[in-house]
């Protein structure tokens, strides 16, 4: 990053990822050879600790959408899908999921195999309208988990509580009929042990996870949250669960404390540390960065690396010695608290104790046009802030897939009057 | 039945059209106005065109059948279809092999599926953003300082064609001054602002499916650039009505409907 | 100047916008001592270049007279002489700090963008928003009703005014829009009533975008739309108070350019402005 | 007992009414009087009104409602019946309320609440978790349980318990209710010159806001004058209209179709006519209500479930309403709406039903490119 030779904690931490990732690909290409089950999942809900038990390939839709858009090849794939019919305003990641199915499932990234099976949740209801999709394109049975949700406002959600029993009761059940048909499907045994294996491992990544989300409380920041924060999300999710998935959180926490101890710093002048909401703008991640680095401004955190990291619930692990019933509670539990943050999310992300450990200077709300699930409070959300706690906000929306949405000049008007403002008030103390 | 005479009147946002056609339908009489949104000088006006070109007079006129989106606005008509019906009629009439048809109007793109029987199965329309429509291209022109005719011509000229990646037809024009001034030329902009129409175009064919043969109507027919880029985007053929009817077609498809209209009418008349 | 003692420094602010390119020099006391008004068409460099020599011989002044160029507006980067540039969100909260120092909020409609902007006690911009990826409801609306209608843009806000029943304009595309004002002339309404109507559909869509910052008195109304008077009149109506109108409003974009400038080069205002 | 226009009018005053008069009036007769808004689609209010509350359907604006204050909350990408939803709270409207409950039934939907607390502080908002996945064995106990929770924060509102007699009572008057409604749209299907579309969805959407008992009243009288109406059969293409299940079409939409076409059927307010078959009022009333919402209910978009391939479930409605096509429309912005539109229309392509694909927003005051579309709809099925 900066002209000296000096070490990048990063430098590993990429390199690694890209390489799990390209294997993952490779395998994904093999399944369907090998006839190996292979199910669709998301990141959100999705149980992986299980399907591991069953030996069952997980391809993330979601990230092999976003991809798409980095790769700069998302619009033919949207285009492909609005022909077939969909709206304009569908999520994209659904139109470049449906775009490459039409294109006989070929990615940049390599052949992907057409699921025989599909698991949809409630987290968020385009997955849902997501499997149904797949159950016509690709005549494979779907599973909807539900996971029930935060109901109000700052209401307590407590084990023991009768809520609390009945929706886990509910998960549990569920879970249970998801075993059945991974068994139809795979013609496999459930194994239990097998599954406390794999909630060992999410453990070990959850406790370096924790550890790498906190060092960034850290000035210097030692990572981007937006740019390298893609790169973590896409790790915590295809090897959660595994050996070599806890191993590389574990060897990314170490990078980062060395890279701490040599006060390393992801931009050379950190001047502004920033929080990013929202999901990231794909089609233009480079662009979008730029514009931010040459403020020397870094997000320093994002909640959307708790959201998607798919099992991170405070210091709440699982118990391996009841494996199911833990897996019920795990997944209950963290997407209970990551929709009791977006729904009612002041309270959850915007409290002044996170604002003041991580030195936050401003908060940027990027909303996706097609996305309502993470976008749709945003524009309420930045109201309210701004008006209670006097928080600087930039509201932007572009997309997370359709360059079409990404307007250059427009974006880095609104960028460049924020940190104008942030400047004067950060520096010449005007207000 | 002696000297059937019907017209068809199409009245668009961008120019009001009318044809005569006997009962053979044989096109006999044929007029063209802009509408410049004074509809009813222009429906009179292209009236009057379209009679004095069949050397006929009013009263010979037995049935007058209006279309377009000023259908309503016709003070004399016996009937009125909505042009979905009236493209796919004539595109019908014309090429009988046709089942989908798509019409690139100034307010909006219709692709229309038809059956063997000329019958619309199914249509879409564009959204209700001018950014993919006749008008897009005709903005981006006025402000090249240049006319609607122009538009084909500049086109053909182009080297290296420039998408227009704006999604909306104003924001469009800022993009094209910015292009202009980093000295890309007027041809390539045009180009490639018909590429990118072309390609939404297309994009709204697919859903009502894509199988051949198509047919363009309305007056994108006059832009061959523009049909060249459908074809290329179709990876084919596209039949185009002969002898300068393209733009006619709506008024060609009323005039053909008002037609059998008026024949089944006698026909009830004999049997009763 | 020749024969003078003291060279006195001069400083410009170019706004470039989407429609109109404007440019004012201002001299070491903050007054203004040129304008120039011009489209944009084809060449933004060009434009911003035509404005600023406007501008230059409007003061009487040649280019070298200038010791500091600030650029602002969507073309701000594409002017060559300038020396540096700043987003006109700043611009027309310093312009209009500067003309009404009162200023809380500004509201800024012009050719493609319509921005609200809050301000604190300093004059530093708090928060701001802007229309979205489509110019409906932004002075292109207007634009396209003066073009259709046949009449100059300045005299659309008083002829609106004489309106007793205004339509109601529910298309919300620019383009289109266009449509809508011919289906009421052919539907026989009257051109005040149509006008009017679009006027109302502007002010709705402005105020609902500027209650996203939080509206908070006084508040200034800079851009080019601002000059019209039924607009002017419908956003007090609307939002129940008065209105800072500048007779210079068009120009706030680059009066706060210029005031960055002076503040660049050590001027007087700026200091004032500082530590009011 | 009134004439069959008066009492169509009273309906449309009612349906149309932004002040909410009738439950303000409501509220005001007594003290100590709770109201209960939800959100669509569906909800059961049975365990409101069992406690003495009433409970109101939040359906959106509509056309009238000038919209100035919501579009600061939310942006762009978001559906009208939100935005006027939080118009009506915005401009105190809604400050009437006592509770207001909203659904998982989309995306944007689940945020309301969450708007609702951030927005109105005093007026306590929740999220009903009606289950996503009814085809699971524990869906059942688990809404029960839900209702348990319901019923508990009812209470705590209402100010008293509610007894198992009065949800048995309530679930009674419900009944009655859909069974009136079902009747209603019986008579549609057989005589639709009767009764349009547009006056039925009056007659319904009144049902929204008046207290059951008077709806029953309303709904008994209607029934009772309609095979008398001076009306006579017309050449019209019988069509059933889907995707109004949340967001609804101005009035003048509907009225734009029946130029055309008899609606025979459609899913306007679907939320009042979910349950398909009476709730028993044996047993456990509550458990009761709650099997229902899993076992005889209809269908929407805002549901999965594998048991109902909507597209098969349109098609099914269609030829019981003997209709000649469908019209599949769609609220603009809504996510499940549109999704929905593209398995109707694979599906009609194969099965050759005719039928049109539209977008809608309850805002929306022109009507010329519907009006296009329903003609030609009409004239390829009229003029073959
Ligand atoms: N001479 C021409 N050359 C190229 N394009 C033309 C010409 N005449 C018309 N067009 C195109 O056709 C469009 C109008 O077509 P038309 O079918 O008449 O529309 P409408 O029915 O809406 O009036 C215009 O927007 C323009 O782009
Ligand atoms: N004399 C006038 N009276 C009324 N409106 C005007 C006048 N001059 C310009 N306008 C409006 O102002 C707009 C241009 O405003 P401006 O702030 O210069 O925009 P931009 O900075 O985007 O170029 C035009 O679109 C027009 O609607
Ligand atoms: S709507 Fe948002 S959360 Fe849902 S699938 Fe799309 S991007 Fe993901
Ligand atoms: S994006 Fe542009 S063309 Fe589209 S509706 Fe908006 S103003 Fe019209
Ligand atoms: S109309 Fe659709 S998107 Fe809007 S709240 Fe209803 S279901 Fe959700």
């Amino acid at each position: 990053m900066s002209q000296t030779v000096q070490y990048s904690p990063l430098d590993k931490v990429r390199s690694e990822a890209r390489r799990s990732m390209e294997a993952w690909f490779a395998r994904l290409g093999q399944a369907e050879e090998k006839r190996e089950p292979v199910a669709n999942v998301f990141v959100m809900g999705n149980c992986l600790e299980l399907l591991q038990v069953f030996d069952v390939h997980m391809v993330f839709p979601e990230i092999l959408a976003l991809q798409t858009a980095v790769r700069k090849v998302s619009l033919d794939y949207i285009h492909a899908a609005e022909g077939w019919g969909m709206s304009t305003d569908a999520c994209n990641y659904v139109k470049a999921d449906v775009g490459m199915a039409l294109k006989g499932m070929q990615h940049p990234g390599g052949k992907i195999p057409k699921p025989s099976l599909a698991i949809g949740s409630n987290i968020c209801l385009v997955f849902t309208k997501w499997a149904e999709i797949w159950e016509r394109l690709h005549k494979c049975p779907a599973f909807i988990l539900d996971i029930p949700l935060g109901r109000a406002h700052s209401r307590p959600y407590v084990p023991g509580s009768s809520q609390y029993e009945a929706d886990k009761e509910y998960v549990l059940a569920q879970l249970w009929e998801l075993v059945e048909l991974l068994g139809k499907i795979t013609g496999k045994r459930f194994d239990p042990t097998k599954l406390a294996e794999a909630e060992a491992h999410t453990n070990r990544a959850m406790n370096a996870w924790r550890g790498i989300l906190e060092i960034n409380q850290n000035t210097p920041a030692l990572y981007d949250a937006l740019a390298d924060g893609v790169v973590l999300l896409g790790m915590i999710n295809i090897a959660r669960g595994t050996k070599e998935g806890a191993d590389f959180f574990e060897m990314a926490l170490e990078e980062f404390k060395r890279g701490a101890e040599q006060h390393y710093g992801v931009l050379p002048h950190e001047k502004f540390r920033l929080l990013f909401h929202g999901v990231a703008c794909y089609p233009a991640m480079r662009r979008f960065q730029a514009m931010f680095h040459g403020w020397n401004s870094v997000f320093v955190t994002s909640p959307y690396l708790t959201f998607a990291c798919g099992g991170f619930v405070g210091d709440f692990l699982f118990d391996t010695s009841k494996p199911m019933e833990s897996l019920a509670e795990l997944t209950l539990r963290c997407n209970h608290l990551a929709h009791q943050a977006m729904y009612f999310t002041d309270e959850f992300l915007f409290n002044r104790a996170l604002m003041e450990k991580f030195h936050i200077d401003g908060i940027v709300f990027h909303a996706v046009k097609s996305c309502r699930t993470v976008s749709t409070s945003h524009a309420n959300t930045r109201e309210f802030l701004s008006r209670h706690h006097r928080l600087p906000c930039l509201y932007l929306e572009s997309d997370h897939v359709d360059p079409r949405y990404f307007s250059e000049a427009q974006i880095k008007n609104r960028v460049d009057a924020f940190f104008e403002a942030l400047t004067q008030k950060k520096f010449h103390g005007r207000e | 039945m002696s000297e059937v005479y019907v017209t068809g009147i199409d009245v668009g946002s961008t120019y009001t059209k009318c044809i005569i056609v006997d009962e053979n339908s044989q096109v006999i009489g044929r007029g063209l106005v802009k509408s410049a949104y004074r509809f009813a000088k222009a429906i009179e006006e292209s009236y009057a065109q379209s009679l004095s070109d069949a050397n006929l007079q009013r009263e010979q006129v037995c049935y007058v059948a209006a279309t377009g989106y000023g259908r309503f606005m016709v003070p004399f008509r016996d009937i009125q279809l909505t042009e979905l019906t009236c493209h796919a009629w004539a595109a019908h009439h014309l090429f009988s092999s046709t089942r989908v048809i798509l019409d690139i109007g100034g307010q909006d793109i219709k692709a229309i599926k038809i059956d063997a029987n000329g019958k619309v199965r199914a249509f879409r329309l564009n959204d209700k953003c001018a950014a993919g429509t006749g008008a897009f291209l005709e903005r981006i022109a006025r402000y090249l300082d240049k006319t609607t005719d122009d538009i084909a011509r500049m086109a053909q000229a182009a080297h290296q064609p420039v998408p227009i990646s704006s999604t909306c037809a104003v924001f469009a024009e800022s993009e094209v001054i910015n292009q202009l001034s980093t000295g890309v030329s007027a041809e390539d902009i045009m180009a490639g602002a018909i590429l990118s129409l072309a390609q939404r175009a297309v994009n709204l064919m697919r859903p009502v499916g894509l199988e051949p043969d198509h047919t363009l109507t309305g007056g994108m027919t006059k832009n061959a650039f523009m049909i060249r880029s459908l074809e290329k985007e179709l990876e084919g053929n596209l039949n185009i009505p002969p002898d300068g009817l393209g733009h006619l077609s709506g008024a060609l498809g009323a005039a053909l409907m008002g037609l059998r209209r008026l024949k089944k009418l006698h026909e009830e008349n004999e049997r009763n | 100047m020749a024969g003078m003692l003291f060279q006195e420094e001069y400083v410009a602010g170019v706004d470039v916008g989407s429609t109109q390119a404007k440019a004012v020099i201002l001299n070491e006391a903050g007054e203004i001592t040129g304008r120039g008004l011009g489209d944009v068409k084809g060449n933004v460099s060009q434009a911003a270049r035509e404005v600023f020599d406007m501008a230059l011989i409007n003061a009487s002044l040649r280019e070298d007279d200038i010791a500091y160029v600030i650029g602002t507006g969507y073309g701000r980067f594409r002017i060559a002489f300038g020396d540096a540039q700043i987003t006109e969100i700043s611009c027309h909260t310093r312009g209009a700090r500067h003309l009404f120092p009162n200023t809380r909020t500004v509201i800024d409609i012009g050719g493609q963008d319509t921005k609200a902007i809050r301000t604190g006690r300093d004059g530093n911009v708090l928060d701001f928003t802007m229309n979205d990826k489509c110019s409906a409801g932004t002075g292109r609306f207007l634009g396209a009703a003066a073009m259709v209608l046949e009449i100059p843009l300045p005299e659309l806000g008083p002829l609106a005014l004489a309106s007793q029943n205004p339509v109601k304009i529910t298309t919300t595309c620019t383009v289109f829009a266009e449509s809508e004002i011919i289906s009421y002339v052919a539907k026989g309404k009257k051109t005040e009533d149509i006008l009017m109507g679009m006027h109302e559909s502007i002010a709705q869509r402005t105020i609902s975008l500027a209650q996203r910052v939080g509206i908070e008195d006084e508040l200034t109304f800079t851009g080019g739309v601002s000059r019209n008077p039924c607009m002017v009149k419908l956003l007090e109506q609307f939002l129940g108070m008065k209105l800072n109108v500048s007779s210079e409003s068009q120009y706030i974009g680059a009066i706060g350019a210029a005031l960055f400038a002076l503040e660049r080069i050590g001027g007087h205002v700026s200091e004032k402005g500082m530590n009011a | 007992m009134g004439c069959l226009e008066d009492l169509l009018y009273r309906s449309r005053v009612i349906a149309e009414d932004l002040q909410f008069q009738g439950p303000k009036a409501w509220k005001a007769a007594q003290p100590h009087r709770k109201v209960l808004g939800h959100f669509q689609v569906y909800f059961p209010e049975e365990i409101a009104h069992a406690a003495g509350m009433l409970p109101i359907k939040i359906v959106g604006g509509g056309n009238k409602l000038e919209a100035r204050r919501a579009d600061a909350h939310l942006g762009s990408f978001i559906c009208s019946i939100m935005r006027s939803t939080l118009e009506l709270g915005l401009s105190g409207r809604l400050s009437f309320l006592d509770m207001m409950v909203t659904h998982p039934i989309c995306d944007a939907a689940r945020h309301l609440a969450g708007i609702w607390t951030r927005t109105f502080p005093n007026q306590p908002a929740q999220i009903l978790y009606l289950p996503q996945n009814p085809n699971s064995k524990a869906a059942v106990k688990y809404l029960y349980h839900e209702y348990q929770r319901l019923q508990r924060d009812i209470e705590q509102i209402a100010g008293h318990s509610i007894s198992e007699e009065d949800l048995r009572k309530s679930i009674a008057l419900y009944n009655e209710n859909r069974s009136l409604l079902r009747e209603l749209y019986n008579l549609r299907k057989e005589s639709p010159w009767l009764l349009s579309a547009s006056e039925s969805f009056v007659i319904v959407k009144a049902g929204t806001i008046l207290p059951k008992e008077e709806h029953n009243q309303l709904l008994r009288e209607i029934l009772s004058l309609l095979p008398e109406r001076n009306a006579k059969p017309q050449d019209k293409v019988r069509v059933v209209f889907v995707g109004a299940f949340c967001e609804l079409p101005p009035i003048e939409m509907i009225e734009t179709m029946e130029e055309m076409c008899y609606v025979v059927d459609d899913d306007f307010l679907i939320g009042l006519r979910w349950l398909t078959e009476d709730v028993s009022c044996e047993g456990d009333p509550l458990w009761n209500l709650a099997a229902a919402y899993i076992e005889h209910s209809t269908w929407a978009s805002t549901q999965y479930d594998c048991h109902k391939p909507k597209e098969k479930m349109l098609e099914c409605q269609v030829r019981a309403a003997r209709a000649q096509g469908a019209i599949c429309a769609a609220a603009k912005f809504c996510e499940p709406g549109v999704d929905d539109q593209i398995a109707y229309a694979k599906h009609f392509d194969s099965a050759g039903v005719s039928y049109i694909l539209v977008e809608f927003e309850e805002k929306q005051t022109s009507f010329e490119r519907l009006k296009m579309q329903t003609e030609t709809f009409a004239e390829a099925i009229l003029f073959e």
